[in-house]
């Protein structure tokens, strides 16, 4: 006999209720300071997460605008090379560590286990605790900034000139030590992305009825996986020979500058999808919602996602073209780089047939989607030029690269990002963003950025280099220079109308229903925003897209327990009911294990016994942390001998 | 109101092996540190290519003590086996047992890895091949103290704190994490005692 | 309060100072033709100006004057700290006298037995990161501060993880 | 002065430009079919009429679409192909030579030549012949740079402890700015060179000029000059042949005055300027390697009035 029978039974409004009550009594938010830095429900670290990634990217668009200003004209004395040098690197640094992958991490924590249909994420704790690294982490860099050590070496930070002999004091090792921070903070939010997305699935929800972005966070995580471990090696075995005299760069010792570059591209190109491939999950999501039909080609985009990150990892070199590498090896990394674009172009394809076949609704998120066309495109053009090793050895390292990069990021990423974000912003406050300001922001952003960027294509063609503090009159630079300014300001102007945006529809918004966007996936089936523990009642799921096209008799889901926090654990591939999992209760020791570790980390900055001696104290948490407390107790199986009837279920074959 | 319901009240409330979700964390770990000890790996081999001559300068580490240390890492996988199949049978007795042995085992080999560090024959500040040398040992022991602590924590944890069925599968994932600092040191081995006196 | 707010803005400053990335004297340059090069002189002795360093806890400064320790030649007769035809500069023995104003006049003045004078040939700024460097050769600067190993082949450990060697004065003045 | 990727003046740039502009057309052509697409698409989404177009057919124009982007990606990746491996033809070992040191902020350039009293030296300005391939010998003195003259040739790196070849040809005489392309430091900003490509003729000239050592001072204010010159800082990193300045850690002066600019490209080179430089030149250039010497102005007159001799 199966253990989850499908049965026809009474249930009672009054039995809904109840259970309600007792949902909201066990997965109750705790109160107080205490109760802040303990909080493990997924939602609250999730907008955690989302709110301080976009501080962080206002600290880097604040950046950006200082080094628009100190470019506007030849010859500016505005900031001189020393502040220049850190601005552009705090800039890139904040926007690739503290911006672009926790904002996508902090996506996935809020709405990975709702669109799953899960009542909490996996491995709460060790989520909260990634939110308190990646802050601690942020809050560092910017604090070292504010004293003057800001790192000055680029976001790449290559040696030898971010080396021992060439970056004296200890601006390199904060920028070293800050990928430490955001390392852990990233692979930690895999780890718990991967787990909810493969157990924590609701009944019914198989692996291809999982909605695209649920997809694209699945590949991105595991990218997160191989790529991060290289740009650790490379942050700490920089940081190993200033502080402790290693030679792995050292070309008279028998080491070599070009290892550290090879280490760090093979974590930063992946990064650059890792970015991306989140972005187009909300393209799809949003394409499909806003077309009012399911996507079309599922499994080509799926197949898309799956082979951007495999050929994600073949194509490092092209950042080294200019290196003097064999030509046979460049030509593989062309082709590898120029192949990229075949998944790309796949799903573009899958998407304009949607909008073809669809009732197109163009709310602010679909303009947002639209302008990803237009931008990304072009992008994607222009990194099929650099992809051509004669072509990217005459634009590497010119302005014509910062274009093309903005115009994948910010077209690729950051528009499907506020796309999404208007899109969410009902679930997340329960109230209505503004259309018409939603229009300004858009229309402000879609013309400052191509007005900004689109320029530095000719300043790269006119010979400008990258990364320059200041340029001379008489080259042709001036006039694009200050168009470039110009956009910015209006940029800047947009992102303030997504600000005020934010802030009027918080307060006057209209209230917004369940699923206002008349959307398809399940975080729409909950109130908005969600309650505590997301669903009650849970229905099995019967299709794709199960607000469109489940038939209403779906099974109900019974026999969760409602007096303690618990899940329900179902099997990787066919999402079949599995067992009953306790989530883990709200606990302050993964904030203190994050501050511990954080004091350490600081410290080895400036003597290799900070480790030996700083890890001691994170250890002690650690146990304060795992130590089994009554509350997280599983009643079911204490004493031990309890558990034993269950022993065949528990260890017989899934 | 009568509706079709699926009741899963009576589903177990633990599991073991890849049904459970600390077995899908501790495969993330796996994951992550592999790839870090791959590209290591590579990072020597690259190293390596760019001299002449390897070792460059110095004799490769001597065999004894890192031989010792694999012995006894490879004969420590029986205790271990022994303590993730009792947990997996609930017999926290057993478990008990073995789990103990293993942190004896695993003690014991953090005594000859330290007599390891003194036979390595080279600084790391002496030249490339001495960093990555002392990277890749060092990286080695920090994932086999971390997992003594770890392992003595829960070994302790089984003395004195209350067990329900999640703790032996506490103890189980234990043993697949041991599994992977034993794996990873096996081509560890290779690349730092046996590949500079074979090629 | 007052005091923690007070330790904070130290240690803030020193980052500070630490960082500073000064390309010139805050002062402005000026001819070292005044230096004193005798104890001589008329009227009642006045009391030496003590003359602060004021580079001497500065990381590129540091890096400066290490990198002007090779340019100038100093490697030709001091080695790389541990003496030859000169004296050793990375141990306890200071034979005209650590101080960073003693260090000063031995480079701008010269020294019996082969230490010639760089007067008017190295500009104050760089004579003082050569001082703060001469330094850190025996670890006499913060950690924080000291250079680090070069891009070279290794001589020595680098002047980072010196262990600091108490000045010990050994000559006549 | 040229300084961009499509005003070629030489070969190696030459065939990048017309790989440049046959990406460009075909991307362009993409773009504007995708969009117009998209536009297409949309506008009939708005009118929102049920196609009942199935998800079979649409998924066949799909991979119809993904089979015409794998064929234009061919056809650019084997024009790509072609290109490098022209490129590459010009690597040929009988051409004149010419290394380049990258300094933090400026370019010592050697010429080559058996007898080391013909090697000449100079800094921040190549003079080549037109329509002679010249193999540049990049090497790095400190941190990684990347020489480029977009009119001339792709970039290429100087990396320390490697050694890299760049060969070029100009085949129209003129002055090409180039640049260092690698972040490098506070004064990667300035740190260009120019290329002069100039008749065989006029190029023997040049380098038999530069072969002498220094011109002698002639009037009292240029003695003057070179006095200060050799008793003050200057001696310490800079080499004036025939003089006794011999320091090796700045450009090479002996020839100053045949330069068209200070500074690594910073300023053209006036009497007013070098006066200026010596003045001050962490004002100019802060960070740069030149510390500010004090100098009274008529000593900073006299030096000026030295350079400004030496051709």
């Amino acid at each position: 006999m199966s253990l989850t029978p499908v049965v026809q039974l009474e249930v009672t409004e009054d039995h809904i209720a109840s259970e309600s009550r007792a949902l909201s009594h066990s997965w109750a938010q705790p109160r107080g300071v205490m109760g802040f830095l303990s909080e493990v429900d997924h939602k609250r670290i999730g907008l955690r997460f989302i709110i301080t990634a976009l501080v962080f990217f206002a600290l880097g668009g604040v950046l950006a605008a200082l080094m628009r200003i100190q470019l506007a004209v030849p010859e500016n004395q505005f900031l001189g090379p020393d502040l220049y040098n850190q601005v552009f690197t705090m800039h890139g640094t904040t926007m690739m560590f503290l911006f672009a992958v926790p904002v996508f991490e902090g996506l996935a924590i809020y709405f990975i286990p709702l669109m799953v249909g899960a009542r909490t994420i996996a491995l709460p704790r060790l989520a909260a605790f990634g939110y308190w690294m990646f802050l601690a982490g942020g809050v560092f860099l910017y604090v070292s900034f504010f004293l003057n050590i800001g790192p000055d070496n680029g976001w790449f930070s290559y040696v030898p000139l971010a080396g021992p002999e060439f970056a004296p004091g200890k601006r390199s090792d904060t920028w070293a030590q800050l990928i430490t921070f955001t390392e852990v903070a990233s692979l930690v939010g895999a780890i718990v992305t991967i787990v909810t997305i493969f157990k924590y699935r609701r009944p019914g929800m198989t692996l291809d009825r999982m909605p695209m972005f649920a997809w694209a966070e699945l590949v991105t995580s595991f990218m997160i996986i191989f790529a991060m471990p290289a740009v650790m090696l490379a942050s700490t075995s920089l940081i190993l020979d200033r502080l402790v005299g290693t030679h792995f760069f050292n070309q008279a010792q028998g080491g070599d500058p070009i290892l550290y570059q090879h280490l760090f591209w093979f974590f930063g190109h992946p990064e650059v999808y890792l970015i991306f491939l989140p972005a187009q999950g909300l393209m799809s999501t949003l394409i499909q919602t806003f077309s009012s039909r399911p996507i079309v080609g599922y499994v080509a985009l799926v197949t898309a996602l799956v082979a951007t990150a495999f050929m994600g990892f073949g194509l490092w070199v092209h950042h080294m073209f200019a290196a003097g590498l064999p030509e046979i090896g460049t030509s593989f990394f062309t082709a590898a780089s120029m192949m990229i674009a075949i998944p790309s172009g796949v799903q573009i394809f899958c998407w304009i047939a949607t909008i073809w076949s669809g009732k197109v609704r163009l709310e602010v998120p679909m303009l947002f989607a639209l302008g990803y066309f237009v931008i990304f495109i072009l992008g994607g053009m222009t990194g099929i030029m650099v992809a051509s090793v004669p072509l990217d050895l005459q634009v590497h390292d010119t302005y014509f690269v910062v274009a093309h990069l903005h115009y994948v990021l910010i077209g690729g990423a950051v528009f499907p990002l506020f796309g999404a974000l208007h899109y969410w912003f009902p679930k997340f406050t329960g109230r209505m963003p503004s259309h018409r300001l939603g229009l300004i922001s858009f229309w402000l952003l879609f013309i400052g950025f191509n007005l900004t960027f689109f320029p530095m294509h000719q300043l790269g063609l006119n010979g400008m280099p990258r990364r320059v503090y200041t340029y001379l009159p008489g080259l042709g630079w001036e006039t694009l220079n200050l168009a470039a300014a110009a956009g910015a300001a209006l940029m800047a102007l947009g992102a303030l109308s997504i600000v005020i945006n934010a802030i009027v529809s918080l307060r006057r918004g209209e209230m917004a229903s369940r699923n206002p966007w008349n959307a398809a996936t399940l975080e729409w089936s909950t109130s908005s925003p969600p309650p505590p523990h997301n669903f009650y009642p849970e229905r099995v799921i019967g299709s794709r897209d199960p607000l469109w096209d489940d038939p209403p008799d779906q099974p109900i889901i019974e026999g969760i327990r409602s007096d303690r926090r618990e899940v329900l654990v179902t099997r990787l591939l066919d999402a079949e009911p599995d067992h009953r999992y306790h989530s883990p209760e709200p606990n302050v020791w993964p904030f203190i294990t994050a501050v511990f570790t954080t004091i350490m980390l600081i410290g080895s900055m400036y003597t290799p016994w900070a480790v030996v001696w700083g890890s001691i104290p994170p250890f002690i948490t650690l146990i304060a942390w795992f130590w089994p407390r009554r509350t997280d107790i599983n009643d079911e199986s204490y004493p031990v001998e309890k558990a034993r009837p269950q022993l065949n279920e528990a260890t017989g074959p899934a | 109101m009568t509706t079709r319901v699926l009741d899963v009240s009576r589903l177990p409330s633990f599991a073991f092996g890849h049904r459970s979700i600390l077995w899908w964390a501790t495969m993330g770990m796996i994951l992550i540190e592999g790839t870090a000890f791959g590209l290591l790996a590579v990072s020597y081999i690259y190293l390596k290519w760019r001299v002449p001559e390897w070792p460059p300068g110095f004799a490769p580490p001597d065999l004894v003590w890192g031989t010792v240390t694999t012995i006894i890492i490879l004969a420590s996988a029986l205790p271990n086996e022994l303590a993730r199949r009792a947990a997996e049978r609930l017999d926290v007795p057993r478990a008990r047992l073995w789990i103990w042995v293993s942190v004896i085992f695993a003690i014991a080999f953090c005594v000859t890895r330290a007599l390891e560090f003194t036979t390595l024959n080279v600084w790391w500040d002496s030249n490339a091949y001495g960093s990555i040398v002392w990277f890749l040992l060092g990286t080695h022991t920090a994932h086999v103290v971390t997992d003594i602590l770890d392992t003595g924590v829960l070994s302790t944890m089984l003395l004195i704190a209350p067990i329900d069925a999640n703790r032996m599968v506490d103890v189980a994932e234990n043993a697949s994490y041991y599994y992977f600092v034993i794996a990873s040191w096996l081509p560890i081995y290779v690349l730092l005692y046996l590949a500079p006196r074979l090629v | 309060m007052k005091r923690r707010l007070a330790i904070a803005l130290l240690v803030l400053t020193a980052a500070c100072e630490r960082e500073r990335r000064d390309f010139k004297l805050p002062n402005g340059d000026h001819l070292t033709a005044a230096t004193q090069v005798s104890q001589l002189q008329p009227g009642a002795p006045s009391p030496p100006p003590v003359v602060e360093s004021p580079f001497q806890d500065n990381a590129y400064a540091l890096s400066e004057g290490k990198r002007l320790y090779s340019a100038f030649n100093c490697v030709g007769c001091h080695a790389q700290g541990g003496g030859a035809i000169g004296p050793a500069l990375m141990d306890h023995r200071w034979i005209y006298g650590s101080r960073p104003d003693q260090i000063f006049s031995t480079i701008v003045q010269g020294r019996p037995n082969g230490m010639p004078s760089f007067a008017g040939k190295i500009p104050d700024q760089q004579v003082w990161q050569l001082v703060a460097y001469v330094q850190s050769m025996s670890g006499n600067v913060p950690k924080d501060a000291a250079p680090a190993r070069n891009d070279d082949m290794q001589a020595s450990k680098p002047e980072l993880r010196r262990e600091p060697k108490p000045p010990v004065q050994t000559g006549h003045r | 002065m040229l300084q961009s990727v499509l005003e070629s003046a030489g070969i190696q740039a030459a065939r990048v430009e017309s790989e440049w502009w046959f990406i460009f057309r075909v991307t362009t052509v993409v773009t504007v079919i995708v969009l117009a697409g998209l536009a297409v698409a949309v506008r009939r989404g708005l009118r929102g009429r049920d196609t009942g177009a199935s998800e079979q057919r649409m998924l066949r124009y799909i991979g119809i679409a993904g089979a015409i982007t794998v064929v234009i990606l061919f056809a650019i990746l084997v024009r790509s192909i072609f290109t490098s491996r022209a490129l590459a033809s010009e690597r040929v070992s009988d051409v004149m030579q010419i290394e380049v040191m990258a300094y933090q902020w400026w370019w010592s350039v050697e010429y080559q030549h058996p007898e080391p009293e013909q090697r000449v030296r100079t800094a921040n300005e190549l003079h080549i012949p037109v329509g002679k391939t010249v193999a540049i010998k990049l090497l790095a003195s400190d941190v990684i740079h990347s020489f480029w003259v977009p009119s001339l040739a792709g970039k290429l790196d100087a990396i320390p402890g490697h050694e890299a070849v760049l060969w070029l040809r100009a085949d129209r005489a003129g002055v090409y700015r180039g640049q260092c392309a690698e972040y490098c430091g506070f004064q990667h900003a300035h740190m260009a060179f120019v290329v002069i490509a100039e008749p065989p003729d006029d190029f023997e000239r040049w380098i038999q000029a530069q072969r002498k050592t220094a011109n002698q001072p002639q009037s009292p204010i240029e003695q003057r000059g070179l006095q200060l010159v050799q008793q003050r800082a200057c001696v310490m990193c800079h080499t004036i042949r025939g003089t006794a300045a011999g320091g090796r850690i700045a450009p090479d002066l002996t020839h100053f005055a045949t330069r068209s600019t200070i500074a690594a490209g910073t300023l053209p080179r006036t009497p007013e300027h070098v006066n200026a430089w010596i003045s001050d030149p962490q004002a100019i250039k802060p960070g740069n390697r030149m510390p500010t010497i004090a100098l009274a102005p008529e000593d900073r007159a006299a030096i000026v009035a030295y350079l400004e001799q030496l051709r």
